[in-house]
């Protein structure tokens, strides 16, 4: 039988060594988002994170407010309707702190694709008439085999960590998604290092679905965090609907040391 | 009308209805029809033309929910409830996949920008490396727009600022068709955006005023249909908690 | 509630329609392979396929027999240690009927993928060292960001049918395999239209996992084909073991006409 | 001996037991190990290796099973036997994604033809286009074997005609460091192939006479050590039904 691969949080939030590192977070806007996680790498100040991800929203503004984002890769960074902008993010990008590396959803998947590949692009048929190209340097593809097409590459990235919610997992990290999975599965095959924070861990034959049928196979897992509540204050399909005065207070929020303050009051250790 | 809906002013439950209601009569030759996160409008108007004007219409979302069962749509629209009642699961992913594939019917994006040329900016208002405004990008929109055979974009307000001559970055073009207002329809005809027709509570000289650039208007251009009984009947059944409203 | 997609097993082989297509079947050897479909597809005389498959063995080998293969996609043909050669498909090869087009397993997979993305080529990091692209034709991608890596741009492969043989099915066309899975969750992708042939036609809430977990969403599929013995003579996880005998017999017929025969005794109407 | 072994020939228990046993031990210090389908030799080695050799091993499989279970192998290596006992689903589309990410360490391949280079030839004999034998194919090979830190190549036969002078076509070249033959191991010594060891039951003359190129030797050669009593008995636990021999 495998050893067991269960860490703590603070061993998982050490896998990020100091440093630029490129950090992608499961989940997607405020859903099953790895938060847990996210408030105790808000507390670190020796990173210069690349966040990488299709929509973002409370876990991006949190890590700007921190200011220790360095380029967010993104389609969309936002809230819903409910609680509009991501104001943190937003400022950072506009005094230069932090760079806007826009993309579309779909390149995001395409960057993520490139790196699982071992790929250092991967050409996508998307972006056409689209300021973006240019904006963001990206080269165009001919059709080696003479169609007229033309593709742009999407430069891979390959993120030193993934870090994904799961609501069940196992000792080994086996990891299953209740719900939508969104690019989790993705992101777990194309990251260096990949963590679960788990509402459960369970034994394998507890997991709620037969393991041919396991979302983040264990073969691509370091390390497993058993934390309930760990997407609070977002939701988690099948646990708890999202805490909206909790996003609130720290839209609230003002600084990074502020934020320091609320999260060390909050009870995570600093 | 449900006890959530009740406080609503009746203005905004005007527009909404009225936006709601057309964006769905507009759905009714789609064979699918995509929306992704933050779109209560598109997401109360394909549940109303599944249960009105098309009921064939294949439903995707972005929580990977497959026609799933109205009622209990949520104002986040990427929330876990977007797959309550699913007859199967298909992700993100497998939508933009299928986008590419040229399989994709019809998307409804937003912009927070709209140009005379059917282009829509969600990434800048500025130069893109060192924005004045940084929006909150276009998601999924530079991707679906050129590839989807149609989209509607929708917007909550309409206004010269955002309804424009020329957009600062265009984030995404291509298969834009109508774009749908609190005021009305505008519609692409000749490569530019032209009035296509106005609600009951508004006037083509209103619209006019409120847009960018001197609009034309199409050949069949006239006033809006108002809601239907039967469409505001189906309206509330779909959307008993007015995520309609949550826009406004 | 939709409406149900099962057809019978003769519209499901007259979904192919007279002359060239491309054709992708599931399952894997002689493992969770759409036999009974191939049986029936076999006594067709109007049809010029191109097979596409990681691995084939008596799929292959009866449509090849049945004298009604142009082309072969696939990166390796032949039974494994027990049953020996895919003697009527090297036959088919070696007079030159049937084109061999060679592949590794890994490029078959790049083919499905780029005609799931939409895209005429995807490449891939493989083929070094190998015969294979200059025999094949496949041509080489520069890294347009200036690495001196080159990668061989497979061109894609977009079925007309993909045929996958599953366990379990509702009528909507959700299926669910169980054990390996092979290439068809991308087969299914990649394909104009699909068809499942399964043992089981079950309520959804009687498939196997939960929704979330479907292996093909019925959006991508056209029918559904309550094909129980499906598989055999080749397995079926869960459900039966290979019959090697009836394996063996087909390997000892040698012309189209004996294998009609054949066919037509073992039962399946003509 | 179970039953079902007992009526194979000695020879063969020889050969096929020195094959197995030497492949495990190559294992020593891989990190994980991987086999496609037609792989009973390699399937046991592996099995032998993570209860001998190298427990901590990580065994992946073309049918997605993950350190399964020993005591269940088939002669079909693609069953879905090798699902039993697996500690988690990594299908073999993940499997060649690892291995192009460069985290393949072993790789087992076949090898109709392997030549004094170290290249492999699975896919004709005779011109590509009009073969004289078409062959079954490299299978995973041409993916594999230019991307995994370390291919093993084994055959059931050691001849002149097999391991050759120059491959009639490279299937797939790259990382081949030993090829294990029921004769010895050749292995890969300044871009060359040498002979590495024979065993027991065979010399380096009967090597020397059955391969297609005057073969050099490395400077480390000599006799391999005949399983132990320990490896044996343990061969015996993790294929009781002697799927081994089925190659033979």
């Amino acid at each position: 039988m495998a050893a067991s691969k269960t860490m703590t949080m603070t061993e998982a939030v050490s896998l990020l060594a100091p440093g630029s590192r490129t950090l992608a977070l499961g989940g997607n806007s405020i859903h099953r988002v790895p938060h847990a996680f996210v408030h105790r790498v808000a507390q670190r100040t020796d990173l210069r994170l690349h966040l990488v991800k299709t929509a973002g929203a409370y876990d991006i503004d949190v890590l700007c407010l921190a200011g220790i984002v360095e380029a967010v890769s993104a389609g969309f960074v936002g809230y819903e309707t409910e609680f509009g902008l991501a104001r943190h993010y937003r400022s950072a990008v506009e005094s230069g702190r932090t760079e806007a590396r826009e993309h579309a959803c779909y390149t995001v998947i395409a960057s993520l694709r490139a790196a699982a590949y071992g790929l250092p692009f991967l050409p996508v048929r998307a972006l056409y008439n689209s300021d973006l190209p240019r904006a963001r340097g990206f080269e165009w593809l001919d059709d080696p085999y003479g169609g007229t097409e033309r593709f742009p590459a999407i430069p891979a990235i390959r993120p030193d960590l993934a870090v994904i919610h799961v609501q069940h997992a196992d000792l080994h990290g086996n990891g299953v998604i209740t719900g939508p999975k969104n690019e989790d599965l993705l992101m777990a095959r194309a990251a260096r290092h990949v963590v679960l924070t788990a509402e459960e861990i369970v034994d394998t034959d507890a997991l709620p679905v037969p393991l041919d049928h396991v979302d983040i196979p264990s073969v691509l897992v370091d390390g497993v965090v058993h934390a309930p509540g760990g997407a609070r204050p977002g939701s988690c399909a099948g646990s708890y609907d999202a805490d909206a005065d909790a996003i609130r207070a720290v839209q609230a929020l003002s600084s990074a040391a502020e934020l320091r303050d609320y999260l060390t009051a909050q009870g995570g250790p600093a | 009308m449900s006890t959530e809906t009740r406080d609503v002013p009746r203005e905004i439950r005007i527009v909404a209805d009225a936006m709601a209601v057309e964006m769905a009569r507009i759905l009714a030759n789609s064979r699918n029809a995509f929306h992704g996160l933050a779109s209560p409008l598109p997401a109360v108007a394909i549940a109303l033309a599944r249960s009105v004007h098309n009921p064939q219409l294949e439903y995707l979302n972005i929580a990977g929910g497959v026609n799933i069962a109205p009622g209990s749509l949520t104002v986040s629209t990427c929330s876990p409830a977007f797959l309550a009642g699913s007859e199967s699961f298909f992700s993100l992913t497998d939508i933009f996949d299928l986008c590419a594939r040229g399989e994709l019917d019809t998307a409804f994006l937003g912009g927070v920008q709209v140009d005379r040329r059917g282009h829509i900016n969600n990434s800048v208002i500025g130069p893109f490396a060192t924005p004045k405004v940084k929006l909150p990008g276009g998601a999924g929109s530079a991707a679906i727009v050129p590839m989807a055979r149609h989209t509607i974009v929708w917007r909550t307000r309409h206004d010269a600022r955002s309804i424009v001559e020329r957009c600062d970055f265009v984030t995404a073009a291509g298969s834009v068709r109508e774009v749908v207002t609190p005021l009305g329809v505008l519609r692409m005809e000749e490569g530019e955006l032209r009035v296509a027709g106005w609600f009951a509570h508004a006037s083509l000289e209103e619209i006019r005023e409120h847009t960018g650039f001197p609009i034309r208007t199409c050949d069949d251009a006239g006033p809006i249909a108002p809601p239907g009984e039967g469409e505001l009947a189906a309206l509330d059944a779909v959307d008993p908690q007015g995520v309609r409203y949550s826009e406004f």
